[in-house]
């Protein structure tokens, strides 16, 4: 008997991603701190260098893979170009952070090629059980690298919460999807657009819609289902959030986009509504929580919350024109957040404030180089005109009101204008409040101690010196400002205006995005 | 037998996981209980894949079934590292990050 | 047939490159290049101002580029007669600004002269652009600069200043987000299926229906009224104009107030007519009561900075009675016109003159300070003279021209308004003298010592007010080149 | 040259003066900018003289001649140029009032000599001259109100000359605003006029006024008497009045200038030009007859009890104002632009002889400590008794052929205007009263300390310099009143320029002797050829007899009386204002029109202000709008905050409560 036969071009993206995990995860077990500084990160960025390119390759090729279970279209290799962005600039943030050197190289740079691996599936796929497959693939690694600095309580805490509240949104998502196979008789997404149409009022099918809404929602942390993002946030190695803020995100909202607008689309004056409301109460709350925060990332967190609202709003109006400015958005959010991410992190490791937003006063006078991006995030984000948020903003209200969803437009500005309150605060401290920060080294953490999960303990035990004051990590504490982070703050920021001045061929990519999705007007 | 039935079963056992992780505060029993739940769904993918006559739902459990074991794996071994760092097992402890 | 020229591109972006350009050599030389920066697109306006076809209806210099295919948005800048003179305006105050910043340097030169140049752009931008999405985006633009100039340089305690920056962001930004809102909704529903454009001539082409045009005039009005701005959204100005550096604040009462009151000629009577229409009472009402509560604030406050700002204020109603007097010639609308120009050129040399005062009145900019100010200075008395009359309107000057057209245009259509609208010239009287006679005359404080002006500081005010007298001998000049753009701007409400 | 270049030139010599004196101002040397400036003032009177003679080569229906320099602001629909009109009324009023300001400045230059602000005050002179000239000269609507607006910025420039005094600088203020008030008057008139006829052009207005407005249309009633508001605050008519005593505060030849040969009489020229729309509109000029009716009496009643001697001569100048208005507004043009002028020659002499006087005592003002100046100057007594037989109509002086012709038109308009006549001339008996009593007091009696001196040859002298109204110390860097004072006595220029006057205040009045000579008549009748009363309107031979007959006894009466008063029975005075003590109080306290226009006007706005500042910013603008905001904000991010517990179990809990009510919701919306 012969075997099915595999469009190994098509997959190839992911092919590489595992290879590549699997890679680092061996080479991570040699012993020399190059391999270890460098050479794994290297890999790391290699593979996800390589992902990239096949999938630039794989443009406009619009395929169906493993017996259309998964979906390599544009929107999937759009979404790959977002998580590849957010992968690399984890990979640098963490080339000098503890969280990378306490759970391993190896592990670490693996679990997250893992989680991008997983993402690329959950985003491609057309299948629910694909689908369940990517969600996990996804989440299992990020709650293993939420807790991956080992010595810091916080970060344990928010990976036990991640992986509690994460596990109860699977759950509830796995029986949602259980139920919408028990309605429409198939794990297809095809077959199941085709079925919703008799099965529109079975009470099965409409309890599925509510489990599954809240999965989903759960991972773009919509509120109500956005408690977790706050404190995970905070807790997880600044890296991982970062990658967490952007990564995650673009993938759920992936997989909203291809489920509700192309498997359920049929059902839309069911789930439109509501998923209408739950934009305006996310604006609401994000933005609302986010005033008065004083952790950075915890302001951050609060404002993805308000961001994913935002987004939201272009899933309910499901047209193509919805899509693409999803799309677009993602896009922006990615490089504004990752910018501001990567300031935080830089500022983290000089002074003694932490995340505080003391870490930012008199930054302008101090570190032009940190304070620009940082500015130019907070205003993207806040909808600055010349910046990307800009025309994210416009590309979104444009698409709401063009379906009759003026009010949501009105909400999104609505939510900007408090957004103003919290991200000006930042500016403030940047620019305007007086340097006077002393650069007393961060309180150390203390070597020794058995790390937990297996993988890690070997080296970690044995040579603390990756962990403690000597090494690399001690000479971030000194003034000299962390080369690469820098340059991820520049770039991203960089980006966010070129993106605000000449959009054009983003828009393209996010055009050519939304019709990759069939079954849209 | 009707599927319903199945699917009652299928339902309290959801129902009960939903009560062990809202009800009981030793994280291992909180794991146990987020597996009632996995296996609810399994239960109802079963029972759906008889009734539809097609393989679909049964591959879905047994994946489900991996994919739960690898969710108990992580979920042990960070409470594992919880307990090496002398911090309470007890998830209502578990709120430094709040606000 | 409108042809294509770059002109309006290098006058916009000049300011903004040699700014980049001169913070980029050094500190030292960076002032002397953001005046070159600034007086070279005077220098253009001036010859574009020679070389208008007066009379002409229509754009011209236009420049017209597809930007954003997606969204229809274009790279659209044009001139015509409402423009051409603010933008005149426009470099006129910040050439000055740049002389003043060079002549008395501050602290982290580069910076300030930055974004200087980077508001003369977003200002510049603001007047010329004729695509919707453009002028929002130039609108929003302008706050930028500002709020590290009074963030970064302004006067006061860390935390008032602080404050101020709030205020004045987060007020003038609610608006303008609503109004971004309103545009976006302006382009989809005129497109309404068929191609999405934000071309200000595309959209004034598509009838919206009234209960439309009235919630999107909403926006724009709230975006404008706290831009200017008008009672009782004026909430965030004195915090502002207390905190602003002088140089700064001279262009942003001079410039940006008319960037609002030029909006509602160029995009809301056109765009909304029928909205317009509805609303005109209550927006004439607001500019009565801007008008006799501004007069009534400056009357009673003794900060300079807040005299002449609530005497804006006032002045800001009068342009808006002017713009909304909806009168068949357009006298209203042409009055309006000219009032801003006016209004911009008196008010700048006037905040030049305030911290002229204040450093002779030992750094206080209170009038309870000051006194006996003209003793040995008896032509910094006359320039403040001559621009406190011009500031009153007082017959002779421009002003005067301009709110007698205001108030005629607002007589033939509503003369009660008209009447009561008198009240308030009478009161710029009052005010005006009460703070000229306050600092300038009456015995000496005691901290005062009256010094004549240095030749640095003629040097930028001098001008200014010469440009008043001639404007004031010869307001026909402006007068002929708004009408034909005027008529074309009202003849939708009128008709 | 032709007409048009002398109009022009008339208007520019004072303009040219003026700019010269200002950019000069470092490098003149004493003395000379006065010199400049009477030098261009008198140019400007020669050209004057010019376009007359060019006006009158012209024929008698062509003598209206504008002149256009370039549109000022013409659009839509409003046809505003810088347009001259020549015609003999402006001609004429060109010549009275650069005719007397070279005089007057003339007087100034030894007057002011020793001020400090010498070159400011001659600079604003010239100025004050070119804004009066542009007033009387304009063509159109806009061009007077500028020129109205013009003079009334350098009145309060001149007012406030001595700025470092707060009276003055008050009285400056108080001056501008009620100006300011006509103005508006002015223009709100102007619209109304202008909504009619649709041109702001006189000419064209005049023209066209029967086919724009039927007789006492509404609007043109209205536009009229917008136009007499402006008159009125200009003229110093009840109850707009209030700041002309105070504008004493200027210096003595600002008073003689402005406030009495020259701006005040700006209300007469406006009615006299505007006679065309008042005859279209007879209720609206009953109104101004009224007004100035009741001016003259009541100043004539302040101005016997005020002790300020420069206020005597103002409250003087507001009631024959007064007549004058109350001339033209019943249509007697020629009687009340011939009393405007006598006026400007007699009042401008008394204020320069009073000048003198005040000078000697060494500027103080109050009568009850003057006295037995006569023996001391002689010139100035000499002037100052022609000035007042001339103001209290003692044949044959100028005043007597003016206001006695006003009188007898007056009385023959109609019979209800008799009436008015009947009060005009109990005023001329209060006139001649009140004038001589400040004579008297002023000059006869037993000679006070600073006469004495004088006679003994050398000028009185202030220990230190008071300002007279609050005796507050001077601060004598800023002029006042100068080193040393200068009187006519002494001062070559002023002797001449008084001299001049005087004649003028005797001669005068012959260019108008009933039943002899009617010059004025005659050069002023292109002008009012369109009237209809100019030629029709004459008294009866009788009734002008009764009139010249009557107020010659009642001038002769009340100098008797006065004389009676004051010289005779020095406590006669003193016993009868305790007899009349209320009636005393109150025309002392100027019938208290000041403390009620404070108490309905002033004070609830200052009220207001403080309340906008202290109340309304607090609470509304900043507590609700931007305190409610953020408050609502704030609460808000307080819940969300506090529903962030921390608690695992409470967010497990939150999302399964999500669960079900969507679920509840999909079920209830779904079926």
């Amino acid at each position: 008997m012969k075997g099915p036969t595999i469009d190994w071009a098509a997959i190839s993206p992911l092919v590489t991603l595992t290879a590549g995990a699997c890679l680092v995860l061996m080479v991570g077990l040699l012993r020399p701190a190059f391999v270890r500084n460098t050479l794994v990160p290297g890999l790391t960025g290699a593979t996800l260098g390589a992902a990239a390119g096949l999938g630039a390759w794989q443009w406009g090729e619009n395929t169906s893979v493993m017996a259309g279970a998964l979906a390599i279209d544009d929107l999937t290799l759009a979404m790959l170009m977002v998580f590849v962005v957010a992968g690399v600039a984890t990979v640098m943030l963490s080339a000098r952070s503890l969280a990378a050197a306490e759970a391993g190289h190896g592990e670490y740079h693996a679990l997250l090629l893992l989680a991008v691996l997983g993402m690329v599936v959950l985003t491609g796929s057309t299948n629910l059980v694909s689908l369940f497959v990517g969600f996990e693939l996804l989440s299992i690694p990020l709650y293993v690298l939420c807790a991956t600095e080992l010595r810091r309580e916080h970060s344990l805490e928010s990976g036990l919460k991640y992986l509690i509240i994460g596990s109860l949104g699977s759950a509830v998502l796995l029986y949602g999807l259980a139920l919408l196979y028990g309605a429409t008789g198939s794990t297809d997404f095809a077959t199941i657009a085709a079925s919703v149409g008799e099965v529109g009022d079975d009470p099965l099918f409409l309890t599925s819609l509510a489990l599954i809404v809240t999965g989903l929602a759960f991972k773009a942390s919509v509120a109500p289902f956005h408690q977790w993002t706050p404190d995970v946030y905070e807790g997880a190695p600044t890296p991982i959030t970062a990658f967490m803020a952007v990564a995650t995100k673009a993938a759920a909202f992936g997989i909203l986009l291809r489920l509700f607008d192309v498997a359920l689309i049929g059902a839309a004056n069911d789930w439109a509504p509501a998923l209408a409301v739950l934009a305006v109460t996310t604006i609401v709350v994000g933005n609302v929580g986010a005033i008065g925060q004083s952790s950075i990332k915890r302001m951050l967190a609060y404002s993805s919350v308000a961001q994913a609202g935002y987004m939201l709003a272009g899933v309910v109006v499901s047209t193509r024109l919805g899509v693409s400015a999803v799309v677009f958005y993602l896009f922006a959010y990615s490089v504004m957040n990752l910018a501001a991410f990567a300031v935080v992190i830089a500022r983290e490791r000089e002074t003694p404030y932490g995340d505080d937003l003391r870490a930012l006063h008199g930054l302008g006078a101090d570190r032009p180089w940190l304070a620009w991006p940082m500015t130019i995030a907070m205003l993207s984000l806040a909808g600055f005109p010349v910046t990307a948020g800009f025309f994210g903003k416009i590309y979104l209200i444009d698409a709401a009101v063009d379906n009759g969803y003026a009010f949501l437009g009105v909400a999104i500005v609505l939510g900007s204008a408090i957004s103003l309150a919290y991200y000006l605060r930042v500016v403030a401290a940047v620019w305007l409040a007086a340097p006077g920060v002393s650069h007393a080294p961060a309180p150390l953490v203390t070597p020794g101690g058995q790390p937990a999960i297996a993988g890690g303990s070997a080296e970690a035990g044995e040579e603390p010196g990756t962990v403690a004051a000597p090494g690399p990590v001690a000479e971030d504490r000194s003034d000299s400002p962390q080369l690469e982070v820098a340059i991820v703050a520049v770039v991203c920021a960089a980006a966010t205006i070129a993106m605000g001045i000449y959009p054009g061929p983003l828009f393209d990519v996010a055009r050519d995005a939304g019709a990759a999705l069939s079954g849209l007007l | 037998m009707s599927i319903t039935w199945y699917l009652c079963v299928s339902a309290i056992v959801f129902c009960t996981g939903v009560g062990g992780v809202l009800t009981r505060r030793n994280p291992l029993v909180v794991l146990l209980s987020l597996e009632l739940m996995l296996n609810a769904a399994n239960l109802a993918l079963v029972a759906f894949a008889r009734a539809h006559g097609n393989q679909e739902g049964q591959i879905f459990a047994l994946i489900v079934m991996v994919v739960a074991a690898c969710e108990v794996a992580v979920g042990l071994g960070l409470i594992v590292a919880l307990y090496r760092r002398r911090l309470p097992i007890d998830v209502d402890e578990l709120r430094e990050l709040q606000g | 047939m409108e042809q294509l020229t770059i002109h309006l591109s290098i006058l916009l972006f000049w300011p903004l490159a040699l700014a980049l350009f001169g913070a980029s050599i050094g500190r030292r030389i960076a002032p002397a290049i953001a005046v070159f920066g600034a007086l070279v697109p005077f220098g253009y306006a001036i010859v574009l101002l020679l070389d208008f076809d007066t009379g002409a209806a229509g754009l011209q210099y236009v420049t017209d580029d597809a930007w954003i295919e997606a969204l229809g948005i274009r790279y659209k800048l044009g001139l015509d007669g409402l423009n051409l003179w603010l933008v005149a305006l426009t470099t006129l105050l910040f050439a000055a600004a740049a002389l003043w910043v060079f002549l008395r340097p501050v602290e982290r030169p580069r910076l300030f002269t930055f974004h200087l140049a980077l508001a003369e752009t977003a200002v510049l931008g603001a007047f010329l652009a004729q695509d919707l999405a453009l002028f929002v985006l130039f609108f929003d633009l302008m706050l930028v600069p500002f709020y590290f100039l009074v963030g970064q340089w302004g006067s006061g305690g860390r935390e008032e200043i602080v404050a101020a920056t709030y205020k004045l962001i987060i007020y003038t930004l609610v608006g303008s987000l609503l109004m971004l809102a309103g545009a976006v909704g302006t382009a989809v529903l005129s497109a309404d299926g068929g191609t999405l454009s934000f071309v200000l001539s595309d959209l004034a082409q598509a009838e919206l229906d009234e209960s439309t045009q009235r919630w999107i005039f909403v926006t724009f009005a709230l975006a404008f009224l706290i831009k200017m701005p008008m009672f009782p959204f004026h909430g965030w100005m004195p915090d502002a104009y207390r905190a602003m550096p002088l140089p700064a604040l001279a262009i942003f009462s001079g410039v940006l107030s008319k960037v609002a009151a030029y909006g509602f000629l160029k995009i809301v009577l056109p765009l909304f007519p029928a909205a317009a229409q509805d609303y005109q009472t209550l927006i004439l009402v607001l500019a009565l009561l801007s008008i006799v509560y501004g007069s009534a604030q400056a009357f009673t406050q003794t900060n300079t900075r807040l005299v002449l700002g609530y005497s804006s204020v006032a002045q800001l109603g009068f342009i808006v009675l002017g713009i909304f007097a909806f009168d068949p010639e357009g006298r209203g609308g042409q009055g309006a016109v000219l009032q801003m120009v006016n209004h911009g050129l008196v008010v700048a040399p006037l905040f030049f003159i305030v911290a002229l005062l204040a450093e002779r009145s030992g750094g206080s900019e209170d009038i309870r300070d000051m006194g006996g100010l003209a003793f040995r200075a008896p032509v910094l008395a006359s320039l403040f003279l001559i621009s406190a009359l011009a500031t009153l309107a007082m017959p002779g000057s421009a002003n005067f021209v301009g709110e007698f057209l205001i108030l005629l245009g607002l007589f033939e259509t509503k003369l009660a308004m008209a009447v009561i609208a008198f009240s308030g010239v009478a009161l710029a009287s009052v005010y005006m003298l009460r703070m000229y006679i306050r600092t300038m005359h009456n015995r000496a404080g005691e901290r005062t010592d009256s010094r004549e002006l240095t030749v640095g500081d003629a040097i930028v005010i001098v001008p200014l007010v010469l440009l008043i007298i001639a404007f004031a001998l010869y307001p026909q000049a402006a007068l002929r080149d708004s009408e034909p753009a005027v008529e074309a701007s009202i003849q939708e409400v009128v008709r | 040259m032709g007409l048009e270049t002398f109009g022009w030139l008339i208007l520019l010599c004072p303009l040219a003066g003026c700019v010269v004196i200002s950019l000069g101002a470092k490098l003149w040397p004493e003395g000379a900018p006065g010199w400049i400036g009477t030098a261009a003032i008198a140019a400007s009177f020669a050209s004057s003289i010019g376009a007359l003679f060019a006006l009158e080569d012209l024929g008698e229906e062509e003598r209206q001649v504008v002149t256009v320099a370039w549109d000022y602001a013409s659009t839509a629909g409003v046809d505003a140029q810088l347009s001259l009109l020549l015609d003999p009324l402006s001609i004429f009023m060109a010549l009275t009032v650069s005719g007397v300001s070279t005089l007057i400045h003339l007087y100034s230059v030894s007057y002011m000599r020793s001020d400090r602000g010498y070159t400011r005050f001659f600079a604003y002179l010239n100025f004050f001259v070119f804004s009066m000239l542009l007033l009387v000269l304009a063509g159109n609507f806009l061009l007077l109100i500028v020129g109205w607006a013009f003079v009334g910025a350098a009145s309060y420039l001149l007012i406030s000359y001595w700025y470092r005094r707060t009276t003055a600088t008050r009285a400056g203020i108080k001056a501008f605003v009620i100006n300011v008030i006509g103005d508006i008057g002015l223009v709100l008139g102007t619209y109304f006029i202008f909504k009619g006829s649709g041109s702001l052009d006189f000419l064209t207005t005049f023209d066209s006024v029967e086919e724009s407005f039927s007789r006492n249309d509404g609007d043109l009633v209205a536009g009229c008497i917008g136009l007499l508001v402006g008159a009125f605050a200009k003229s110093a008519q009840v109850p707009l009045h209030t700041w002309l005593p105070d504008a004493m505060e200027g210096p003595t030849p600002v008073s003689a200038l402005i406030h009495a040969a020259t701006m005040v009489t700006a209300g007469v020229y406006l009615i006299a030009r505007m006679h065309p729309l008042f005859e279209q509109a007879p209720t609206a000029a009953d109104v101004g007859a009224i007004v100035g009716c009741a001016t003259l009496v009541i100043a004539a009643t302040i101005a016997l009890v005020v002790t300020d001697l420069k206020r005597v001569i103002a409250y003087s100048t507001m009631s024959q104002i007064g007549y004058m208005i109350m001339a033209v507004s019943s249509f007697a043009y020629t009687a009340g632009l011939f009393h405007l002028m006598t006026h400007a020659f007699f009042k401008a002499l008394l204020f320069m002889a009073a000048g003198s006087v005040i000078a000697a005592m060494a500027g103080n003002q109050n009568l009850d400590e003057m006295g037995g100046f006569r023996r001391a100057m002689p010139f100035t007594f000499g002037c100052m008794v022609i000035g007042g037989l001339a103001l209290s109509g003692v044949p044959p002086f100028s005043g007597f052929f003016s206001k006695d012709e006003i009188l007898a038109y007056v009385a023959a308009r109609d019979d209800w205007h008799v009436a008015l006549a009947g009060l005009g001339f109990v005023g001329s008996l209060l006139t001649a009263i009140y004038t001589f009593r400040m004579i008297f007091r002023a000059f006869l009696g037993d000679p006070v300390e600073p006469a004495r001196d004088l006679e003994q040859g050398h000028l009185y002298h202030a220990p230190e310099h008071t300002n007279p109204a609050t005796g507050e110390v001077e601060d004598t860097d800023v002029g006042f009143p100068g080193a040393d004072h200068h009187i006519a006595e002494q001062e070559g220029s002023m002797k001449v320029a008084m001299g001049c006057l005087a004649v003028l205040a005797i001669v005068g009045g012959f260019l108008q002797i009933p039943g002899v000579t009617e010059v004025l008549h005659h050069f002023l009748e292109p002008t009012f050829a369109d009237s209809a009363y100019y030629e029709e309107l004459h008294p009866s031979d009788g009734l002008t007899a009764l009139g010249l007959f009557t107020g010659t006894v009642l001038a002769l009466g009340g100098i008797a009386l006065a004389y009676h008063l004051w010289v005779r029975t020095p406590d006669a005075p003193g016993s009868l204002r305790a007899k009349l003590a209320p009636v005393h109080s109150f025309f002392f306290n100027k019938w208290y029109f000041d403390e009620i226009i404070n108490t309905l006007i002033v004070r609830p706005f200052a009220w207001f202000g403080r309340f906008g500042r202290n109340t309304f910013e607090r609470i509304v603008i900043s507590g609700l709008f931007v305190g409610g905001t953020t408050g609502a904000v704030r609460a808000g991010s307080a819940a969300v905050r506090a529903a962030q517990s921390g608690y695992l179990r409470y967010y497990a809990a939150l999302l399964l409560l999500g669960v079900t009510v969507l679920g509840a919701y999909f079920l209830l919306a779904g079926s």
